[in-house]
């Protein structure tokens, strides 16, 4: 309970935050949720403030003693970093005092913090360590026997890692990080980090849509060969033969997984420089490509040698940053000069992925206002919402999971009657 | 401060000056299929951010080793991809010799790309540094490699066309 | 009825949007009409998207079956397309399947359009012609049964034209069109467009204040000497002994005439180069200038021999877009060069039009957050608010007329106990 | 009460602006006061619109007739003008007649003013002298016998000034303001002003942050050694042994003195240039450094030989613009040249000042949402808000002070059960 | 890619050069009465958007076809037209001569107009191209025609001074 | 149109272009500390807004009558001030001599500088214009004055390192 009234439209709503789901049931999703400034701040403080586990980093990033990095979970800037004694810490970026940043750069090494306003000093965990003029200054003011600073840090948030993939949430209520991910997930993060990774570069991407047409956008099969004709073009064989997705945590998680075709023995590409679209995969078990999504905020995309975790930062309800870690296998110097090949598919340029950016970007510029209360169509492969597991590419069933679990972490009323309901 | 002086090679300053100029309409004109010409056939053309760069890391948005990438870029663009129709407007500035050895030129300019939508509205999109090496290939300049060093890191959208 | 129940500003007020018109009358124009952002999504249901005409182009830009435009209603993407059989058809431009645009170019000509998205593909008039994977793909997935693609398409608009005017509406409670024009400007549109046009150019114009500002602007006899001196200050004897105002659909179209003065024989302007004012008029009955405002989106511009009809697009409370259509008579080479010269006084740089531009964005900066609930003063001419009619310039009833209908169409509640209540 | 009833956010509100304070009392400052859309609105509306003082510019500024400068209060544009009888007289800068930007020049010297839309002319107190048609044009129209020109003016402030300070109200229920200032502001501005001043120029400055963020950063003894480290880092001997706040106006008027050290013969700074920081002080009383904050608008920042006065104008919860008027002694040249090498430490760009913008900006870019209604730690000097004065630096009971007046100012409840509940 | 090497006439793209210049501070410092100079006295000065061009279509913002037009334009601004306070800054890029023929040059250069309101607030406000046929009187360039080519088609707010 | 014909200095105007080039490397490389050596020991760097100019008022928002100011100034923003981490990109155009009596060199260049945040957004912060007042010494020019004459007088954020 924060310890004023604040001035809260959501106040204004019901506890369904005013939305009721259209009555057709989850095969409709309103456009409304991609344009409502309420609906923003409700999903910052029900999912990224919420009993969710979000992304935070990866160990490897911060691999020594006040090695740290910084973030934006939700709308709130998060320090991650790796204490004394080699634990992980998170915490605000936001001075106890008087609200300042203090944590000014990207990323760095440092014994503690120091906020530039007062000089409040931070040790590695945010914990107040030095307050000047605390005990006052020629025998005038400085603060009363009241003040204990050992009571004021800057926000902490839970953290934990699995398979070196650093969480964080702002909850006592998020279960533990294994039940969250799951079984389908932990043992991809196992297999995939099993070796050493290397950090290989960054990539910030601001997105002019909601994040959620992005977030929907990566677990959807349907869009992969109309939308991105790179493939198609230049004769590229897709090792798509067998693809799964998986879902979990009220379905709003997924695990997509594309595994090779052993048909396809070497490319023959119409391209005059293949390695771009090599598929030397250095993944285990046989996988060509797998994209991983773990609600709300973190997408991994494994393809090839080329790998990437995305942290997604909305900013409005019509604009997003998605901030890439690209990575690869450190232990195999093909893998880091096969991806610098193939990482021309990926990213804000990429052959397979600009179109991303730009139809989500085109659908947002289209339902202004909400678009008079329209809503698009999920209702590829049945009505279906609950599949934990689906072994075919031809469906939209694991979209249609992810808005009934978005709805329900959301407190949005069911549809009356419809399907699903 | 480089650059100044009686040191520097004029005519090869002017050489690539027109070059920069010709890159530039080459681009704003949509004629990318003249593009891979502006480099040797093993040339190089790659975008980075300034972040990746100060921080010791490739992260490059675009990694072309050789003038066949640079043409499978445009065959992609013209027969594969989706993408934001756009006209693109580059300010060159500050085109510069900042060092030669050996016929290889060290060259640096600063640019602006200003990106204009199918609806006439205008917006800066891109802002950055060229750092390339040059050589003379019969009296003309040619890129062995030209690195888009980006201060524009944070992609708006989505990037195409090359810068 | 939409099938949920949306987050609605609306919503919270009473029926009549929460205003209530100054007890003063229609002689005063409220500020918060012009900064208010639930006022702004109002327009759009009531006015853009309810029982009114919108203007969407002319058939002379797509004569031949396939051409097509696009524009805005609004906040709405439409298509305006001739189809197979020459008919008129127009649709929101956003997918049925997930909202995506599917028409991307400006204008052209196409057998049907295809969403890049997942590739579903239409006719002509909107509707769903094919689905990728509609019935699945490898005896996998796809649509059951209960999908029939026959029943979806682009949200059509009816479509009506006049004199090659061509009108677009979402409300099957628009009455017909001809009705909605009235006697007056049916006329006037059909004696214009008697002789065959040809477009000679586009024009975009931003301009960050209200719409209404400027749609109140056009039909304001006031301002023309007071605020352009371009005609005095070249000694341009201003053909405007007779004019007239004529009003329709409750006052907010205006028909405005302005008759040649037969003394002027031939201009004597102080311009270099006479050709810019001149007034060789390519109009009939003997009508130097006439403009047109039919509510709530359409003004036409009709001046010598340099014609423009503009479509008013709403993007803000405190910005709009007004895209110009040129055109003139294309069965006389004269007019086709006097425009040329002519159009130097249109337009956004125009010598008698770019202060309307200045004046209203002054305006809008002066009355940021309503403005402390101030109203602009329409009194001039007495407060009568019922003409059909003006036969001179020297009054402000034409604009009181508009208020009042625009109160009447929002549901705004009447002045209480004041004049014309 | 305004003739009508407009759509105003703070209607759905409580009394109390729907803030209620945190029980914590007075040491805690709620995020959200910086980043709340309706919290801005009613600040224009209790403060700026309200029964206080704002800063319109100095007397110097406008000594003749007809001398004008503008400026804005809160969101209003004003415009400040000597008539011919020598008086000071203020008015909104929004034509009478439909709202127009009349005044159209940053400032000037003008007989009246007129507005170019319909050319409605003013005298120099904004009252209408001329109407064109007022009585109609060529025997038609014109305004009826019920309109009266004398009942229309541009609407006036109350001004008054104090030692060539001059500060204007909307409201009648504002105190004169010699009570307003207090005594002690009222001694200070007539010692410093007790010698004729000269402008030496203005200086505009963009922040994005909340303007509380920098009016409360002004009073804060606490942040300057910490903050600015350019004294330190030269040297430079800070002349703080003797320090003093007085607070009036419920607090939220502040007048920081800080007294020349007798043992600072000559400064020996590490500057190549030292000129720079010289404190040679041309102030009265022996007086270094006084920093007066008056409430809402104005700040006037006294150092050495360089003076500025800034006049706040909020623009949006998290921008505001802070126009600083720069001014010296007249009648010293030894002030005039070492005041153009004192104001490098001053405005945007500098060496005690930049860090304040840089640290607002960032506190603001930290607080997205209201930061999830926490607040910032006020704490410093116990939790006292009641002095009239302190007589040290290590204190935030000024600060405390403000909060607590400017709740009160804005109709927000106090903190339940609280300290100084 | 026309402009490089040997073929380009260093003089006289240096006195087009140099007349960008003039014209770039004629118009930034506001001296609008000595721009109809820097045409022939038949010489044309037209403005234009990427997109009426593109789709073969006039629609000139302003068209004028002799001096006397661009001295009314002047005259108009000066005693008649209320138009927004502002400063401009020209940024010309790029300025080169892409043909010759007859002494006879064509011309391109890129430009973006920076404008900054009476509170010194600055934004872009007009990006595109300048298409120019040159001819030389006593060894001066002068214009024969400017085509202003807009990307920017879609103009904020009013577009009063020459580009 | 002064800078135009056969008049001006063609090397003096290219090594004061050179001059520009070196300048705007130096600050976007953030290498503050060759800043200084652009000016003459006396030379004068002023910043000051179109405003003020205009009204014939001082208002400088840096007055450094000599480089030891400018040594100060730099030595302040490495061991002193907390200021926005940010990137620089100078875009100088149109530079040119307008005058030269005596061996001093009166020139003005158009410049827009944008300016980069931590995360990678690109934002223009500053336009307007260099006057200059420039001397050889042996063969390389120097300022005597800099003025940076602001279009953009209204700052957003703040102005800590040298435009
Ligand atoms: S805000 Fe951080 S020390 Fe005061
Ligand atoms: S959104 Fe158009 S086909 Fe899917
Ligand atoms: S608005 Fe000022 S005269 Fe009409
Ligand atoms: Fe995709
Ligand atoms: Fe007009
Ligand atoms: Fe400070």
């Amino acid at each position: 309970m924060p310890a004023f009234t604040a001035i809260d439209h959501a106040a204004a709503e019901s506890n369904t935050g005013g939305l009721v789901w259209p009555a057709e049931g989850w095969s409709r999703v309103p456009f409304e949720l991609f344009t409502s400034p309420e609906i923003h701040e409700r999903e910052d403080e029900r999912l990224f403030r919420g009993p969710h586990w979000n992304y935070l980093g990866l160990e490897v990033e911060i691999p020594q003693p006040g090695d740290y990095t910084t973030c934006h979970v939700g709308a709130t800037p998060v320090v991650l970093v790796r204490d004394e004694g080699g634990a992980l810490r998170a915490f605000v970026n936001r001075c106890a005092h008087r609200g300042a940043e203090v944590v000014r750069r990207l990323r760095g090494n440092a014994r503690g913090f120091t906020c530039i306003y007062h000089n409040w000093s931070y040790d590695r965990a945010g914990r107040v360590v030095g307050v000047p003029w605390e005990k006052g200054r020629g025998g005038a003011g400085g603060y009363d026997a009241a003040f204990d600073k050992a009571q004021h840090r800057m926000r902490p948030l839970r953290v934990a890692s699995w398979a070196g993939v650093v969480f964080g949430t702002f909850s006592s209520d998020a279960p533990p990080l294994e039940d969250y991910l799951g079984p389908a997930i932990r043992e991809r993060l196992s297999a995939v980090f099993a070796r050493p990774v290397t950090v290989t570069g960054y990539q910030r991407h601001t997105i002019r849509a909601n994040w959620k047409l992005l977030y929907e956008n990566s677990r959807d099969f349907y869009h992969a060969p109309q939308l991105h004709k790179f493939f198609g073009a230049f004769g590229i064989v897709q090792p798509d033969q067998a693809a799964r997705a998986e879902m979990w945590h009220e379905g709003t998680h997924c695990l997509l997984t594309i595994y090779r075709n052993p048909e396809v023995r070497k490319q023959r590409a119409k391209l005059e420089e293949p390695r771009v679209a090599a598929f030397r995969t250095a993944l285990p078990e046989n996988i060509a490509i797998s994209i991983v999504g773990i609600f709300p905020n973190c997408l991994l995309t494994l393809i090839g040698s080329a790998f990437s975790i995305r942290q997604f930062r909305p900013k409005a309800p019509d604009r997003f940053e998605a901030v890439y870690t690209y990575f690869t296998y450190a232990d195999d110097p093909d893998c880091l000069r096969e991806h610098l090949f193939q990482n021309n598919q990926f990213g804000p340029a990429g052959y397979v992925a600009m179109e991303d950016a730009e139809v989500v970007e085109k659908i947002q510029a289209r339902i202004a206002l909400g678009a008079d209360k329209g809503s698009s169509l999920v209702a590829m492969d049945g009505t279906d919402t609950t599949p934990e597991r689906i072994d075919h590419m031809v469906s939209e069933a694991n979209l249609r999971a992810m808005w009934k679990g978005y709805a329900r972490f959301m407190g949005f009323a069911p549809p009356d009657g419809g399907p699903d309901g | 401060m480089s650059g100044i002086g009686p040191g520097v090679d004029r005519d090869a300053l002017f050489a690539i000056e027109q070059m920069n100029k010709a890159y530039a309409r080459c681009l704003d004109d949509d004629r990318l299929e003249d593009w891979p010409d502006f480099f040797l056939e093993d040339g190089r053309y790659l975008i980075q951010s300034r972040e990746n760069r100060d921080a010791g890391l490739y992260g490059y948005i675009l990694y072309f080793e050789n003038r066949a990438m640079m043409r499978d870029r445009v065959t992609s663009l013209r027969v594969a991809n989706y993408y934001n129709l756009h006209t693109d407007r580059h300010l060159i500035a500050n085109v510069d010799i900042v060092g030669a050895a050996d016929g290889v030129y060290d060259a640096r300019a600063n640019y602006a790309v200003i990106q204009t939508d199918a609806e006439g509205r205008s917006e800066l999109f891109s802002a950055g540094e060229y750092v390339d090496r040059i050589v003379f290939v019969e009296g003309a300049p040619k890129f062995a490699e030209r690195l888009v060093l980006l201060d524009t890191s944070n992609i708006v959208g989505l990037l195409a066309v090359p810068l």
